[in-house]
């Protein structure tokens, strides 16, 4: 290695090309009945970006998460005010069609939830309802996206079995595959590893890495550690308000806000 | 901290107490080894009860096929106990029994699918907590009721709308067992469904999914065992229905397909012989013990594969 | 490489919301038929009987005639069923759920009992009335009186007193036994202060669910033979008797012989429905009340 | 005499104002009677379905207005069923019957040593009915309603070519019963009913039956008609001298009807009468007052001696 | 409170550490004290105390790693640690240097010091302020005092460079001198490295305050 | 502070005057039917320390801890073999009464599972049970307990409402304040923290520790922070077997197997 | 496998290191160039090569501090960090010495070195051999190689004594060359403090991988 490629690879990464803003959150305010959830929102979230949100129990981290996917609107007491642009087009309106932002926008849940279908129909289940009915093309989907969630070696000889069968991390990355099939922009995740053991753990992880190349990915974690190690940008929620949001090692090394300082280091409460 | 433990210390010398307390336990140890056995003694009064039940029906019903072939019993479609030359053919029954049970069925099964397809899936919480109650209501009205209804406002509507049908018929009490049995179908199918985990709906709904694919794509094979069993169960209830088919479907012991017609079952056949005191001893006696133990193992199998059903096929989430 | 064509995808989009929002209310109103007839069935028998209700009927001693029918005689029948009926199958339904779910929880013997209540729950009510007649009107030879029906409504809700006790049960955590014997209590100790405490209230809801049941029975009373015709009331479970579903299908059979006997009937089944809609609410207050979070 | 009449006019129009003078004049009855000893326990009776709405009139008047400690049960299985129940051991104390008792019954009887004691009640008319719409079939021969039930016409205008082409409906009550015994037995002389009868064993079932049929004739005791009126038409039978109505007044053993009329029986087991006092008494007081029911619950009445000589006959067996 | 466990320990650590600091402190001062006095047994003593100053210093730096692999922490907790890692390395080499001057002392033996031996003890006793400064300003996480000690440095260097220049120059003049002035060049150099080895601790406290790194040393 | 305590306080603490094992295991083999789930279990633990039980899932871990108060014994299929002495005692052995070694040996879970009533019956359960029935003594053992806790000061003003109506961590503290009111010499934890947000955590394990100079404490925690945080000994077990068992600081710092050292530097799998 | 992410990000960490390191020795051959051939230049160009040793070092340290923050290490994993953040000041400090050496190099300019010049390039030599070696023991975690250092450097001590030994004598004899054989000697210096320095990183080495310290240095 020359000096001057060395060099070069110290330096930090240079910002990308174009830093398009794929979900832009202006003064989002959104209630459960009487509780006031989330506190006039403004997150700018780019392209191609593992952006981490963290923040103590309670403090909204999931609750907008589902606001991205409107998946929030499931509650039926849910208000909100404000503003979420996907891509420019503002998405909390009611004409927004939500299947369609939703097979833009994928989601990966707390605890694995495959279908209790065989590993192949679970993958195969978005494109289906989205009207791919041709099996050949069905195959080569299922195929792909297993592949690119790190699990087609694992479970090329098992795709007729029940998803039930696979382990947990198994059937999260697989539930990651089923997210790939639809082809979606943006990710998002739940805490998709506090179901899992440590080394699963460590395997989606470096999935979610991965997936960086291709997909906007937004992930909501308890585990600071785990913001730190995969994500771009940090997003420090508490009690509804975002405190805080950088680039993760600025945010984990040197906060801004004290309390975001007590809460990375577990001075909190 | 320390102060606590400190001023606390050995104010209550709790150890020492619950030693000396363990001397007296030896009535308590008594005690454990005594209620084992009593409830056991109460458990085996389900079993008891199933061997009253079989041992009634079997040791009567071999007295019957001594006097009835089984084949006449069996294949005969006729029915005549009582008269000069009796015919003893069950066929008449189950053709009755059927009849009335697939009517029933043709009713609950769609109508309580479909209803616990809107409590389960559709209903807001609130809705469900109301609606659900009370169609539970339903299956709570005694079904003597039912008969009266089915007889004196369902048979007539029926009748006006068409007129061949008769005044006592299989249709009529058919539609209102299916009406009794809805929620029991409804409320079981949703109890299965239910039961998929949220997760698996929201997995279909991140997907793009509308409600209507996540249920029928989702839900309903995830759970298609629980709604199996519920629509075998419902039609064991309906097989051994009794009520309502006694006083809506007359007692013509008739072997058709006319769904216009009075037919009996078997359960109303019970009834009527057994009527107020059954006379012991005759060959309709005995008759009744036969068609009652078709009765039982009929439902008995019912029963039993609804279990088999939802054993078989229970997903694990 | 794109395999989702975003266009199509929109276009399928509008017919397959639209097939939902159609399915949707075709589901409400499957939902809604059974309460329609419900309705309909109620509105029918209080139009027909609420004219027959008043003070003499309900007091009154049963008669061929009409006019002076009452159901006093039924209605007591039925309480002295309920005599019978809720002790027996309290004990022994609580009973055997603690054996099963405590004492016996895996294993053959509890397989077999399990099945065992499980076919009983779906043995048609007309064989238990067969038992009923066999073993306790003739073999014992108790006469059609309280206890023999009694006993035979009891065997016939055993099964879902037991279902419902166990499943109480089970409702309640298994951490929370682990918990007391982790604190060195006995087995029994665990029972009494843990689980029937927190298993109670589920235990009584399923009880008044399966008492509605027995009080709603005809089939095995019209096996074990109940006169047509009695009119002294029956002063303990050793009398002779009717019952309130007895007295609504001799009325509902001999309504050709006497028109109004149809209405008194109806007047009969207000009373019923009104008899189990009280119990089902006392059911449903105590699952409220008492329903615990864990 | 006098008294009669009342009775029967209120058979006509059930009403509450004459239950007291009923009441009235049923203590009268009883105060006149010498004995005034307290009786209890059960009288249980079974029996025919046509026989029961008269026996239990007469039964809840006994406990009413008699003897309030004993509790007269009444049951209704059939005349044939009920006779299975009566000669057995430990039997009912009586069976209603609407027809004879039969050789075999007794053959029972006597090798179980019950002793039966035949009581005749009232007397019954068999009572053909046809559907109101049905305005052209209100007139037939004895024998074409014997033909009717043995198959022999298939539709209307096979008895008449003037009546519609309509298959004819034949309903009856089934084998259970007295009232079909009797019809079998006593009118189509054993022959069998033809094969499409429509036989029930509830009369209300059968009631509604032919209310609802247009095609519909079926059989059953006048007690049923009589209370279905407005509901059914009864065919006018000409036995050869014209048609008659059924009616009290022309049922009766010597009556213009008494081709279709029967008596019905309540049959005692003497055996009991002689172990409980309250079923013999019973039985004396239906024999001694059976007459001021009988038509209030459709029935003729017997004539008088006979029912006293019953009643001696019983007051014997004290 | 939470963490107050993790707090003690911080707290017990950096005791530790000024206790080490203090020991360096003491061995620089005594080993100048052999050279003031030429005093052959004080420098001995030097040698037994960096003995000390070494297992401290693995001491503090086990407790450092141990307390990093079982509290995880991050941001200013993590940079305190890592902090006390490097600051323990510049004071055991202080106490190195320390034996360093104690040698060279022993080397001079009673070999007359013509030159500049004042000019090099002032300068001794500026570097002993320097390390009082630089363990208060670490007591307190004072910048203002981090700063400080980096100016005092730069006016070190330049005596530094004065005094060598002055020796040289004596030596040439003098060659029969050569021997203890060459030596007491190096007792100049090793304090002129301690003077560098506060500065790198001052330095320490600025990253673990701003989270940055600024280079004090030029 | 001077030269010489400093020297004092680095060099490690002394060992504990007598150093007595409190529960000796032997040769401890553990069936579950066929699943051979403990495997010659060789392990003495101390008094008063806090031992922690580390391993990946299914290891053996409570299953360990449940055969030391017998809980195991609840599955019908358990068979054992070898030896384990309580303070010199076997327990395995039929004739010893399992109450009596409940009494003595306490256990947390991993859910907080306090009862279905108030926060005083909790806590006066024990006692009761065991026979005391004075008011006043239950009281004094409720407070006790409470305080020792570490929650009395949380709960004194809502001692009659229902424990469900406390939050988790409060419960886990109150479900340890049950457990010291019967005044066991050995407490138990199966995850006890495993359920809980970081600061109740937290809580709960500055609580343990200060439980430490009272009672002897075993731990089990998927956690190994915390196993290094909180424990003075740690055992690691894999597939039923202990592979190491040595000071907490030891076996982070300087494991001798090298699967102790996969697993904790989580290159496991 | 797992953790390869963290097992990536530590190679990269190593070849950083290594980069480093050859960056440090090539400054220090540089400098022992310009000594040899007496050449300004030469030594100027050490200069520019110190500020990005030391912009390395900070990033090196940034990344192992960052590792430990997101990756919670413990064990080898955790030493094998801290040991990056002892190596890297090791190194950095090399390169610092072939700056002094550079700049001594100035100070002698084109004044005659008449002694031991030789006898220094040739310690350099050795100490650019232990560079070399302890490079290899650090790549390789080899426990030998590092006592191997250890050994050498006794060597490395025992040759600079003897030559400051003799350039005293021979200045004493030759006052006219006191200024740059007191250069050549401070060089001399700088080299056996460079070879302490690859001692240090030789005692890092045995600590990764016994857990252990050592120490080498005496
Ligand atoms: N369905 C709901 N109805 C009412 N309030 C809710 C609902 N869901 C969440 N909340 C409230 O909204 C706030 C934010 O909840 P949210 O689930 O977003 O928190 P979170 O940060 O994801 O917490 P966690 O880390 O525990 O998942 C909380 O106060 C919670 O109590
Ligand atoms: N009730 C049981 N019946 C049969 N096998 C069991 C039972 N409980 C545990 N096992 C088996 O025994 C082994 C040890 O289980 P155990 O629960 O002790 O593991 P653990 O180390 O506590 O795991 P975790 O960290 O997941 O709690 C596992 O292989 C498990 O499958
Ligand atoms: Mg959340
Ligand atoms: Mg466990
Ligand atoms: O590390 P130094 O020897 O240059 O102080």
């Amino acid at each position: 290695m020359s000096l001057s490629t060395v060099q070069e690879s110290i330096t930090k990464e240079s910002p990308k090309a174009a830093e398009n803003i794929v979900f832009d959150t202006r003064d989002l305010n959104l209630w459960y009945g009487e509780t006031h959830a989330l506190k006039n929102i403004n997150l700018a979230i780019k392209e191609r970006d593992i952006t981490a949100i963290i923040g103590p129990s309670g403090c909204g981290k999931s609750t907008y998460l589902k606001t991205l996917n409107r998946m929030v609107e499931m509650i039926p007491t849910v208000r909100t005010s404000g503003d979420i642009k996907y891509n420019g087009k503002s998405i909390l309106n009611k004409g927004f069609k939500v299947e369609d932002l939703r097979t833009r926008v994928g989601m990966v849940f707390q605890k694995p939830n495959p279908f209790p279908k065989s590993v192949y129909e679970n993958v195969a289940y978005g494109p289906k309802i989205h009207g791919i009915r041709n099996k050949k093309i069905l195959d080569e989907i299922v195929e792909k996206s297993l592949r690119d969630a790190f699990i087609w070696e694992e479970v090329k000889d098992r795709l007729k079995e029940n998803a039930y069968g696979l382990s947990g991390g198994q059937q999260q990355r697989l539930c990651i595959a089923r997210t790939l099939a639809i082809e979606p922009d943006v990710i998002l995740m739940d805490e998709p590893t506090s179901a899992l053991d440590p080394i699963s753990t460590l395997k989606v992880e470096e999935l979610v890495q991965d997936l960086k190349q291709d997909y906007s990915i937004i992930i909501v974690t308890h585990n600071m550690q785990q913001a730190a190690r995969i994500s771009d940008r940090t997003a420090f929620f508490l009690n509804g308000e975002v405190v805080e949001f950088d680039d993760t090692e600025t945010l984990f090394s040197n906060p801004t806000d004290q309390r975001t300082e007590d809460y990375i280091t577990g001075r909190f409460g | 901290m320390t102060t606590n433990s400190e001023s606390n210390q050995n104010t209550v010398p709790v150890r020492e107490m619950i030693e000396e307390k363990k001397k007296s336990r030896n009535l308590s140890s008594v005690t454990e080894k005594l209620v084992p056995t009593i409830l056991f003694l109460f458990a085996m009064i389900s079993i008891l009860t199933t061997i009253g039940i079989i041992w009634t029906l079997f040791s009567e019903t071999v007295e019957f096929f001594k006097r009835v072939s089984m084949t006449e019993f069996f294949t005969g479609t006729e029915l005549n106990p009582l008269s000069q030359n009796p015919d003893f053919g069950i066929l008449p029954l189950l053709n009755g029994t059927i009849m009335s049970s697939v009517i029933a069925m043709l009713v609950a099964g769609p109508i309580g699918i479909m209803a616990a397809i809107y409590l389960s899936e559709y209903a807001s919480d609130r809705v469900r907590r109301v609606l659900k109650p009370m169609l539970e209501v339903l299956a709570g009205v005694p079904t003597i009721v039912y008969g009266f209804f089915a007889f004196t406002f369902v048979t007539p509507i029926i009748r006006s709308i068409w007129p061949e049908v008769g005044a006592t018929n299989i249709l009529s009490p058919g539609i209102v067992m299916g009406i009794m049995i809805i929620p029991m179908i409804a409320s079981l199918s949703e109890d299965a469904m239910s039961s998929v985990p949220n997760s698996i709906r929201e997995g279909a709904f991140a997907l793009g999914a509308t409600r209507l694919e996540s249920t029928f794509k989702v839900v309903i094979p995830a759970a298609l065992s629980g709604i199996i069993a519920s629509f075998i169960l419902g039609i064991s209830r309906a097989i051994g229905e009794t009520m309502i088919v006694t006083i809506a479907s007359g007692s013509s012991k008739n072997f058709t397909f006319d769904l216009t017609q009075s037919m009996q079952t078997m359960t109303a056949y019970i009834v009527e012989v057994a009527g107020g005191e059954a006379p012991a001893g005759s060959t309709i006696y005995f008759s009744l013990y036969a068609v009652a133990m078709t009765l039982f193992v009929f439902t008995l199998i019912m029963n039993l594969l609804a279990r088999y059903v939802s054993r078989k096929f229970r997903e694990e989430y | 490489m794109k395999y989702l064509d975003l266009k199509q995808v929109q276009k399928r989009l509008n017919t397959r919301i639209v097939k939902n929002n159609i399915l949707q209310y075709i589901f409400l109103l499957a939902t809604i038929f059974g309460l329609i007839v419900l309705a309909i069935l109620i509105f029918r028998v209080f139009t027909q009987g609420i004219g027959f209700i008043n003070l003499d009927f309900l007091t009154g001693r049963l008669s061929t005639d009409a006019n002076r029918a009452g159901i006093m005689g039924a209605i007591l029948g039925t309480f002295w069923l309920m005599v019978v009926v809720i002790p027996i199958t309290l004990i022994i339904g609580i009973g055997t759920a603690l054996y099963l779910e405590l004492y016996q929880k895996n294993g053959r013997i509890q397989s077999f009992i399990q099945t065992n209540i499980s076919n009983l729950a779906g043995v048609p009510s007309i064989v238990y009335g067969i038992l009923g007649l066999t073993i306790f009107v003739r073999a014992l030879d108790f006469g059609n009186i309280v206890l023999a029906g009694g006993l035979t409504l009891s065997l016939l809700v055993l099964p879902i007193v037991i279902v419902a006790s166990q499943e109480a049960i089970r409702a309640v955590p298994q951490h929370l036994n682990e918990a007391s014997y982790g604190m060195g209590a006995t087995k029994w100790q665990t029972i009494r202060r843990i689980i029937l405490p927190a298993a109670l209230p589920g235990m009584l809801t399923g009880s008044i669910l399966a008492l509605s049941r027995a009080i709603g029975e005809t089939a095995p009373l019209t096996v074990i033979g109940i006169p047509a015709l009695i009119i002294p009331f029956p002063e303990g479970i050793f009398d002779k008797f009717t019952a309130l579903p007895m007295q609504i299908y001799y009325w509902t059979l001999d309504s050709s012989l006497v028109d109004e006997y149809a209405n008194l009937a109806a007047a009969t089944i207000i009373v019923l429905l009104l008899l189990l809609f009280i119990l089902n609410s006392v059911a449903i207050l105590i699952r409220n009340k008492f329903q615990q979070r864990y | 005499g006098s008294e009669e009449d009342t009775e029967n006019e209120s058979s006509g129009n059930t009403s509450a104002d004459n239950n007291e003078e009923q009441e009235s004049e049923s203590s009268s009855d009883e105060s006149s009677e010498p004995e005034n000893e307290e009786l209890e326990g059960s009288v249980v009776i079974d029996g025919s379905g046509t026989v029961y709405p008269l026996m239990s009139v007469l039964a809840e008047e006994y406990m009413l207005n008699v003897q309030q400690g004993v509790s007269v049960e009444v049951s209704r299985s059939g005349t044939s069923a009920g006779f299975e129940k009566f000669l057995v051991e430990n039997g009912t104390d009586f069976n209603d019957a609407s027809r004879l008792i039969k050789e075999e019954e007794k053959a029972k009887a006597e090798e179980l040593g019950i002793d039966v004691k035949e009581l005749k009640l009232a007397l019954d008319g068999l009572t053909i009915v046809i559907n109101p719409e049905n305005t052209y079939a209100t007139e037939l021969t004895e024998q074409q309603v014997i033909d009717i039930f043995l198959g022999e016409y298939t539709t209307w205008s096979d008895i008449n070519p003037d009546w519609p082409n309509e298959e004819i409906q034949t309903y009856g009550p089934n084998e259970n019963h007295g009232t079909y015994e009797f019809f079998y037995e006593n009118i189509l002389e054993e022959q069998d009913l033809v094969e499409s009868a429509n036989l029930q064993q509830n009369y209300s079932t059968l009631v509604t039956l032919v209310a609802e049929d247009p095609n519909a004739i079926g059989f059953f005791g006048f007690g049923y008609y009589d209370n279905n009126k407005d509901k059914v038409r009864a065919v006018k039978i000409d036995f050869g001298e014209g048609p008659v109505e059924p009616s009290l007044d022309t049922i009766a053993e010597d009556g213009p009807y008494a081709n279709f009329t029967r008596p019905v029986f309540t049959y005692l087991n003497t055996v009991m009468a002689k172990e409980k006092p309250q079923v013999l008494d019973y039985a004396i007081w239906v024999m001694e007052n059976v007459n001021d029911f009988a038509g209030e619950a459709g029935f003729a009445p017997i004539p008088e001696e006979e029912a006293e000589q019953l009643a001696n006959d019983l007051k014997e067996l004290k | 409170m939470v963490r107050e466990n993790f707090e003690d320990k911080l707290q017990v650590l950096k005791q530790q550490v000024l206790i080490m600091s203090e020991m360096a402190k003491v061995s620089l001062s005594q080993s100048l004290l052999a050279l003031e006095q030429q005093d052959q047994t004080q420098a001995q003593s030097v040698f037994d105390q960096d003995n000390k100053i070494n297992q401290i210093e693995d001491d503090i730096n086990d407790q450092a790693i141990w307390l990093i692999a079982k509290e995880q922490p991050v941001a200013k907790d993590l940079r305190r640690l890592v902090m006390t890692l490097k600051v323990t390395n510049d004071i055991e080499r202080i106490g190195d240097l320390a034996v360093n001057i104690a040698k060279s002392v022993l080397r001079i033996n009673n070999e007359e010091l013509p030159v500049e031996k004042q000019q090099v003890l002032t300068t001794a006793s500026v570097v002993e302020q320097m390390i009082d400064l630089v363990t208060e300003a670490y007591v307190e996480e004072d910048l203002e005092k981090a700063f400080e000690i980096a100016r005092i440095d730069d006016q070190v260097d330049r005596q530094y460079g004065d005094s060598i220049q002055k020796m040289l120059t004596y030596m040439t003049q003098h060659p029969s001198h050569i021997s203890p002035i060459t030596q007491l060049a190096f007792i100049s150099r090793y304090l002129e490295r301690a003077a560098d080895h506060t500065t790198n601790i001052a330095e320490a406290i600025i990253y673990l305050v701003k989270g940055k790194h600024v280079d004090l040393n030029n």
